[in-house]
C-alpha cells in the first residue's frame, strides 16, 4: 500500500488529541497537532487531583503532570504542534480552515482528521445568572489552576457531579470558602470519595435543591435556593438565602460537535454521554471514514478514557494511511481496548459502556 | 435589570418568556426560534443557549430531549477577524496528492 | 501616563499546596480604564483583571453588567475594547506591555484615528 | 389523512408566505407546505436590502416601487415589527470609467422616476464617514430601504395563522395530480392535500416541484456567500454596493470579467473573483451585525461557504472600509438564489395545468418583491386581473418545445 | 454524633445525600475497626465504599495487604494481618479516603491526608472534625510529613480524646493570618 503523504490533522491537544498524535507519529505517519490555546494539554492542566484508575492508566498521578508527560513525549517524537491555532472550519473533503494567533487564516488539506475538540459546559439559567460572579466550573478551574487567580471568596457550586465536587475542592485549596454544593436530584452525582473529602472540609451538600435566583447590583451578592419537588420545580416556602460572591455552574457537558457536523458526520443522541455526539465505530471512525472522533466529543467521559480513545484512533489512522500493517494495528489496539474496558466498569463506568455499545451498534446499522 | 427576568440567550438577552411565546406562536424548530427571537444569533452563536432552547422546545411540545432536531452549524466555529483572511493555503503541508 | 492609583493583585493565588508557590514571571504593565496594573507575561487580559479585583468588564446593550462566564473563548461574555478595538475576547488574548483595556457599553464605539494609532 | 383547502402554497420562503398571507387575508383557506422549515432556502440566507438602484428600469423596478408602499403598510399591519427602514443607499464608485457607466445608468433611472443622484466624495463622507479615500464618488438614492427577512416571514406567518393558515413543516410533495378539477398532493409525511389551486413558490427548488408534472423550468440555484460580523457601532447611514457589482449585474452572466480591482493581488485573483461572481453588498442590520456579501456562483445545491471566497469578501470590505480590519465575523452562510436565464421571475398559471401557478425565480429580488408577488399571485389564484401586467413573467416563455405538455395535462 | 451501635441499618446512608458516609454505612461495608483492634495496633481505614475503577491502594502496599484485583472496580479488601500500618496508602489514594487510627489509653491517634495551605505544624493545637466537617474536639498535631514520593499530599498525625475515635476523620482547615 502506498503511504499517504498528506498529514493527519489532529484538532485539539488535550489528552485524547495528544495520544492520537503520539500514536500516529510513533507509527511514522505525518501528523499535525493543532490547538487553540497557547499551552497544549486541554483540560489536564485544570486537573490537579490525583487520577483514579490503575497504574497503566497513570492512576495516582495528577492530571497536570500527565499533561506534562504527554507533552514531553510529543516533543521528543518531534510532533509538529501548532498552538494558538483555532480550527474554525472543516469540510467533507477534509479541508481544514485554521486561524493562527487570531491573525492569519489558512486552509490545509488533510488525509485524516482526528477531532479531539472536547466538550462544552452546560448551563442552567436562572434570574441573575448573567451577573458578574456567575461562571462555569471550568472557568473557575482555569482561573485558579492555570492562571492562579481566585474568581470569588465565598462560592456556591451548582451541580454535584465530579466536576462540581472537584471544583469545590479546588476552590478550597486556592483559599476560597465554599458556601454549599447543591444538587437538584435526590442523590449526589460525583464519586463518594470526592464528595467525602469536600464534605469533611465543612462544605454543606444539599440534594433536591436548586438555585432560583442570584441577586446583586454590580455582581453576585446573594443566591436564593429552594427545595425542589419530584419534577424539579421549586417548592414554595422553602427559599433560603446564601451570601456568596460567586456561583460556579457544574451541570454537565455537551460534546463539542461543531466541526464534526461541518464535516458531515452523522450524530446520535445519547443522554448518558452528554447529548448529540457523532456516531463512531470501535476504532473511533465517524460516519465520514477519514474523520475520527476521540475524547469528550465522542461522548463525555474522563481524561483516562479520552487518552485510550485517542490511541485507538491514532493507531488505526496510521494503519489506514499505510504506516502500520493490519496485524500490528490489531496488536496495538487490543491492549488499548482492554484498558478502555477496564475503565468502563462499576456503578459509574458500566452505564457509559452500555451507552457506547449503543453508539457502535447504531453506527453499524446506519453506515455498515 | 428586572430581577425575575430569566435570560436564556446571554448574548442577545432573550428571555425564557420570549422563547415560549415564539413556540406558542408557531415556531417549532431551533432555527425558527432563533430567527424570531435572535436567541443564538449573538456573538457566541448559540454555544451557551442552544441546549437550553432545545430543552424549552421539548418541554413546550411534549417531546423527549432527543426528539428535538439538533441545530445546524455554520463556520466559523470561533469569531475570526476580517484582517486575518488572506485565504492562502498552508504552504508547509500542501501535498501533491489530492 | 497617568496619576491614577495602581490596582493591586488582590486575588492572586500565590501559595498552593499542590501547585506550589507561584513562579516569578516577567511583569507586564497594562491599563484598565486609565489605571495601571501589573500582569504576568503570557496570561490573558481576563486573569490580570480578575487578579486586580475588577468586577465588571462591560455592560450589555440593555445595561446589565458582565464579567466572564466560560473563560475559554466560547461564550464571549468577557469582550472589552482593547487598544481601541471593541469586541476582543479578553479570556483568550494575552496581555502586552502598554495595552489599554476599556469597558465597553453595548457594542462599544469606533475609536478615533489618533487613539488607534497610539496603540 | 387528507387535508382539504382552497389553495396549497408550496414553499415557506418569503414569497410563499406572502402569498399565503394574502390569500388568508382574503378569506381563503390555505395550506402552506415546506420540506424543511420556514425560510430554509434563500429567504433565510440573504441580506436585508431593498435596493431600488440595482434594478434596471422596467417592470421589476415598478414592482419594487409598489413593494415599498406595501412594506410601509405591512410594518403596521403585520403582528410583529419587521424592522422596515428607509436609510437610503449608495453605490461606491472608484474609477472614472465606473463613474461614466454609473452616470449613464443613473440618468436612465431618473428618467424612469427613480430619484438617484451622484454625490461627490465629500458628501459621501457625511453619509459614510469610514469609507476609503479611494472612492471618488457614489450614487445616492434616499428611497433604498431595508427589512428584516426573518421578521418579515414571521409577520406573514403570524398574520396568516391568525386567519386560519395550516402550515406543514418537513413535508415534501411527492406527487401532484389533477383530479376532478382539483389537485391532489401526496406528501412525504403520508398526508394528502386536496386543493383547488396550487402555488409553486419553492424558489431554487421550483423546477423539482414542477418536475412532478413533467415540466422543466430553467430556474437554477445561484449561490451567494455572505459573512456576518459581530455587532458593531454604526458605521454610516446607508446600504452600500460597489459600482463594480452593478456593472457585473448589468452584464449578462458568462461574459468576460472586469480587470483586477485595486485591492486584488493581480490578474490571477481577478480571475478567481470573477469565477465566484464576486460583488459587494454591505449593510448593517438593526441589531448591529453587518452583512458582507456576496458571490454569485453556479454551484448546484451546495450551500457550503469556503474560506477562499470569504477571504475575497473580507479583503474587499477592508478595502472599502479600512476600519473593518479588526472586526470579527461570527458566521457565514450561503443562499441559493433562484435565477432564470432572462433575470425575470416566473409568475403565472401554467398552460395545460389549470389551477397550478408558478411564483418563483426572483434571484436576488425575492425579499424586495415579496409583498407585490403575494398580491399578484393571490389575484391569479382568485382569477382576478393583477394590478401589473405579468407578461414578462409568463411561465410559457420557458416551456416552448416541451412537447409533452398536453400529454402530461391529460394524463 | 451519637450512633446507635445496634442499628447499622440502611436508613443511615448519607454518602449520596450529605456527601459523606455515615458510620453505619461504613460499618455495613466492614471498613470500621473495633476499639479493641485500634487499641491493639494502628488500623488502616479505607473509607472507599463505591465501585470506581481505581487501585493505587493495592499497588502502593508493600505488604500486599490491600487487594482490589480484577476488575479494578472491586472494592479494596484489607488483610489486617499483613498490614504494618506503614501509611504508604494514605497519600497513594486519589480519593483521600484512607486514614490510620489507633487508641492509646485516653488518647486516639489519626494519620490523615492533607492538601491545603496553610498546613499544620508539629505541636499545633487544631480542631478535629467529623465526616460532615463538624468540629468534634480539640487535637494536637504530632507530626506532618510530606516527602517527595507523596506528591504533595501531606500526611498529618494528630492526637485527640479517645472517645471521639469513630467520628473524627480529619482536622478543620486553617486560614492565612
Amino acid at each position: 500500500m502506498e503511504r499517504e503523504t498528506r498529514p493527519a490533522v489532529v484538532v485539539g491537544a488535550g489528552p485524547a488529541g495528544l495520544c492520537a498524535a503520539i500514536e500516529l507519529k510513533r507509527a511514522g505517519a505525518p501528523v499535525l497537532l493543532l490547538d487553540e490555546n497557547s499551552k497544549p494539554g486541554g483540560q489536564l492542566f485544570k486537573q490537579i487531583h490525583k487520577f483514579f484508575g490503575s497504574q497503566e492508566h497513570r492512576a495516582g498521578v495528577r492530571g497536570f503532570e500527565i499533561g506534562k508527560d504527554l507533552l514531553r513525549e510529543s516533543l521528543d517524537l518531534g510532533i509538529d504542534v501548532r498552538l494558538d491555532t483555532e480550527v474554525v472550519g472543516l469540510d467533507p473533503n477534509l479541508n481544514v480552515w485554521a486561524v493562527e494567533a487570531r491573525k492569519r487564516s489558512y486552509t490545509l488539506e488533510a488525509s485524516r482528521v482526528i477531532l479531539a475538540t472536547g466538550a462544552t459546559e452546560n448551563a442552567v439559567p436562572f434570574p441573575g445568572w448573567t451577573l458578574p460572579g456567575v461562571m462555569t466550573a471550568g472557568c473557575a478551574q482555569t482561573l485558579i489552576n492555570v492562571h492562579r487567580v481566585l474568581p470569588g471568596r465565598r462560592v456556591l457550586v451548582v451541580g454535584s457531579g465530579n466536576v462540581g465536587v472537584i471544583v469545590a475542592y479546588q476552590l478550597l485549596q486556592a483559599g476560597a470558602e465554599v458556601a454549599a454544593v447543591i444538587e437538584a436530584a435526590p442523590a449526589l452525582g460525583g464519586y463518594g470519595v470526592h464528595t467525602a473529602k469536600v464534605r469533611r472540609a465543612g462544605v454543606p451538600m444539599l440534594v433536591r435543591t436548586t438555585i432560583v435566583r442570584a441577586e446583586g447590583s454590580e455582581g453576585v451578592e446573594r443566591a436564593v435556593l429552594a427545595e425542589v419537588d419530584g419534577k424539579f420545580k421549586p417548592v414554595p416556602g422553602t427559599e433560603r438565602t446564601l451570601e456568596v460572591d460567586a456561583i460556579c455552574l457544574a451541570v454537565g457537558l455537551t460534546p463539542s460537535i461543531e466541526l464534526a457536523a461541518l464535516a458531515g458526520c452523522r450524530t446520535f443522541f445519547v443522554p448518558e454521554l452528554g447529548g448529540h455526539m457523532p456516531l463512531h465505530d470501535e476504532f473511533m471512525r465517524s460516519s465520514v471514514p477519514a474523520v475520527y472522533v476521540v475524547g469528550d466529543i465522542a461522548g463525555v467521559e474522563e481524561a483516562s478514557t479520552a487518552m485510550e480513545e485517542g490511541r485507538l484512533a491514532g493507531i488505526h489512522a496510521a494503519h489506514s494511511m499505510g504506516y502500520l500493517d493490519r496485524e500490528e494495528m490489531e496488536r496495538r489496539t487490543a491492549d488499548t481496548r482492554r484498558r478502555l474496558r477496564a475503565l468502563r466498569q462499576g456503578v459509574f463506568g458500566e452505564k457509559r459502556f452500555v451507552a457506547k455499545e449503543r453508539v457502535l451498534a447504531e453506527k453499524e446499522k446506519e453506515c455498515p | 435589570m428586572d430581577r425575575d427576568e430569566n435570560y436564556i440567550c446571554r448574548c442577545e438577552e432573550v428571555t425564557e418568556d420570549e422563547i415560549r411565546t415564539a413556540i406558542r406562536g408557531g415556531a417549532r424548530s431551533v432555527k425558527e426560534i432563533k430567527r424570531w427571537t435572535r436567541s443564538g444569533m449573538g456573538i457566541c452563536q448559540g454555544r451557551t443557549c442552544r441546549r437550553l432552547v432545545e430543552r424549552i422546545l421539548a418541554e413546550e411540545l411534549g417531546l423527549a430531549p432527543g426528539e428535538v432536531e439538533s441545530s445546524s452549524f455554520r463556520p466559523p466555529v470561533r469569531p475570526v477577524s476580517l484582517d486575518s483572511m488572506d485565504g492562502s493555503r498552508d504552504p508547509s503541508t500542501h501535498g501533491s496528492g489530492g | 501616563m497617568t496619576d491614577a492609583p495602581e490596582l493591586s493583585a488582590v486575588n492572586r493565588v500565590t501559595r498552593h499546596a499542590v501547585l506550589g508557590d507561584l513562579e516569578a514571571a516577567r511583569e507586564v504593565r497594562i491599563w484598565f480604564e486609565g489605571r495601571p496594573l501589573s500582569a504576568r507575561e503570557g496570561e490573558p487580559i481576563l486573569s490580570a483583571l480578575v487578579a486586580a479585583g475588577v468586577g465588571v468588564l462591560r455592560h450589555t446593550k440593555k445595561g446589565s453588567p458582565r464579567r466572564m462566564f466560560c473563560g475559554i473563548g466560547r461564550c464571549t461574555d468577557c469582550v472589552m475594547t482593547v487598544d481601541g478595538v471593541p469586541g476582543v475576547r479578553t479570556c483568550v488574548t494575552a496581555v502586552r506591555d502598554g495595552m489599554r483595556v476599556e469597558r465597553q457599553a453595548g457594542v462599544g464605539r469606533w475609536a478615533r484615528e489618533e487613539e488607534r494609532d497610539g496603540a | 389523512m387528507t387535508i382539504r383547502a382552497d389553495t396549497a402554497v408550496l414553499g415557506a420562503g418569503v414569497n410563499g408566505m406572502s402569498t399565503a398571507y394574502e390569500l388568508c387575508r382574503r378569506g381563503r383557506s390555505v395550506v402552506l407546505v415546506d420540506k424543511v422549515v420556514m425560510g430554509a432556502g434563500a429567504s433565510g440566507s440573504c441580506d436585508d436590502m431593498i435596493l431600488l438602484q440595482s434594478k434596471k428600469p422596467g417592470i421589476l423596478l415598478e414592482m419594487a416601487f409598489r413593494s415599498l408602499e406595501l412594506f410601509r403598510d405591512l410594518q403596521g399591519e403585520l403582528p410583529c415589527d419587521i424592522e422596515f427602514d428607509t436609510r437610503g443607499g449608495t453605490i461606491l464608485i472608484e474609477t472614472p470609467e465606473e463613474l461614466a457607466v454609473m452616470e449613464d445608468f443613473v440618468a436612465r433611472q431618473n428618467k424612469y422616476g427613480l430619484a438617484v443622484e451622484i454625490v461627490d466624495a465629500r458628501r459621501l463622507r457625511e453619509l459614510q464617514p469610514h469609507v476609503t479615500d479611494r472612492v471618488i464618488a457614489s450614487t445616492y438614492s434616499a428611497r433604498d430601504s431595508q427589512v428584516n427577512p426573518m421578521l418579515l416571514m414571521k409577520g406573514f406567518f403570524l398574520g396568516a395563522s391568525a386567519k386560519g393558515l395550516t402550515f406543514l413543516r418537513r413535508s415534501r410533495p411527492e406527487s401532484l395530480t389533477p383530479r376532478n378539477g382539483r389537485w391532489e398532493i401526496k406528501l412525504s409525511t403520508g398526508e394528502t392535500l386536496e386543493t383547488g389551486t396550487v402555488v409553486n413558490a419553492t424558489g431554487a427548488w421550483a423546477n423539482e416541484i414542477s418536475g412532478l408534472l413533467g415540466l422543466r423550468f430553467p430556474i437554477a440555484p445561484r449561490k451567494g456567500q455572505v459573512l456576518v460580523t459581530e455587532q458593531l457601532p454604526p458605521l454610516g447611514e446607508t446600504n452600500v454596493w460597489s459600482a463594480q457589482y452593478i456593472v457585473s449585474k448589468l452584464r449578462p452572466a458568462g461574459t468576460s470579467a472586469p480587470g483586477a480591482a485595486s485591492w486584488m493581488s493581480g490578474p490571477e485573483e481577478a480571475r478567481t473573483a470573477a469565477g465566484y461572481g464576486l460583488g459587494f453588498a454591505f449593510t448593517g442590520t438593526h441589531s448591529g451585525n453587518y452583512l458582507i456579501g456576496s458571490t454569485r456562483e453556479n454551484a448546484g445545491y451546495d450551500k457550503a461557504t469556503d474560506p477562499e471566497a470569504l477571504g475575497l469578501l473580507a479583503r474587499q470590505v477592508i478595502h472599502y472600509f479600512p476600519v473593518m480590519k479588526d472586526v470579527h465575523f461570527i458566521r457565514t452562510f450561503a443562499g441559493l438564489r433562484p435565477s432564470t436565464p432572462d433575470g425575470m421571475p416566473v409568475i403565472g398559471e401554467v398552460p395545460g395545468f389549470p389551477g397550478f401557478f408558478m411564483a418563483a425565480g426572483h434571484e436576488g429580488d425575492g425579499i424586495a418583491l415579496s409583498p407585490i408577488t403575494g398580491r399578484v399571485a393571490a389575484d391569479l389564484v382568485e382569477g382576478r386581473k393583477p394590478e401589473f401586467s405579468l407578461e414578462s413573467f409568463r411561465p410559457e416563455r420557458f416551456l416552448e418545445g416541451q412537447g409533452d405538455l398536453d400529454e402530461a395535462a391529460s394524463g | 454524633m451519637p450512633v446507635n451501635p445496634d442499628s447499622p441499618d440502611l436508613d443511615e446512608r448519607t454518602l449520596k445525600t450529605l456527601g459523606a458516609p455515615s458510620l453505619a454505612e461504613l460499618k455495613a461495608a466492614g471498613v470500621v475497626p473495633s476499639r479493641e483492634e485500634m487499641a491493639a495496633r494502628p488500623c488502616v481505614c479505607v473509607e472507599c465504599i463505591e465501585e470506581i475503577p481505581c487501585n493505587p491502594c493495592e499497588t502502593s502496599c508493600p505488604q500486599g495487604a490491600l487487594t482490589v484485583g480484577q476488575p479494578i472496580t472491586n472494592l479494596p479488601v484489607l488483610d489486617r494481618d499483613k498490614c504494618t500500618a506503614c501509611g504508604l496508602c494514605i497519600p497513594a489514594c486519589p480519593g483521600l479516603a484512607v486514614v490510620i487510627k489507633s487508641l492509646e489509653g485516653n488518647l486516639a491517634k489519626i494519620r490523615f491526608p492533607w492538601e491545603y495551605l496553610p498546613g499544620p505544624a508539629k505541636g499545633e493545637e487544631v480542631e478535629m472534625v467529623d465526616r460532615l466537617g463538624n468540629p468534634v474536639c480539640p487535637g494536637t498535631v504530632v507530626s506532618v510529613i510530606n516527602p517527595a514520593r507523596n506528591n504533595r499530599t501531606a500526611v498529618v498525625t494528630a492526637e485527640f480524646p479517645a472517645e471521639h475515635v469513630d467520628e473524627v476523620i480529619s482536622m478543620r482547615r486553617k486560614t492565612w493570618p
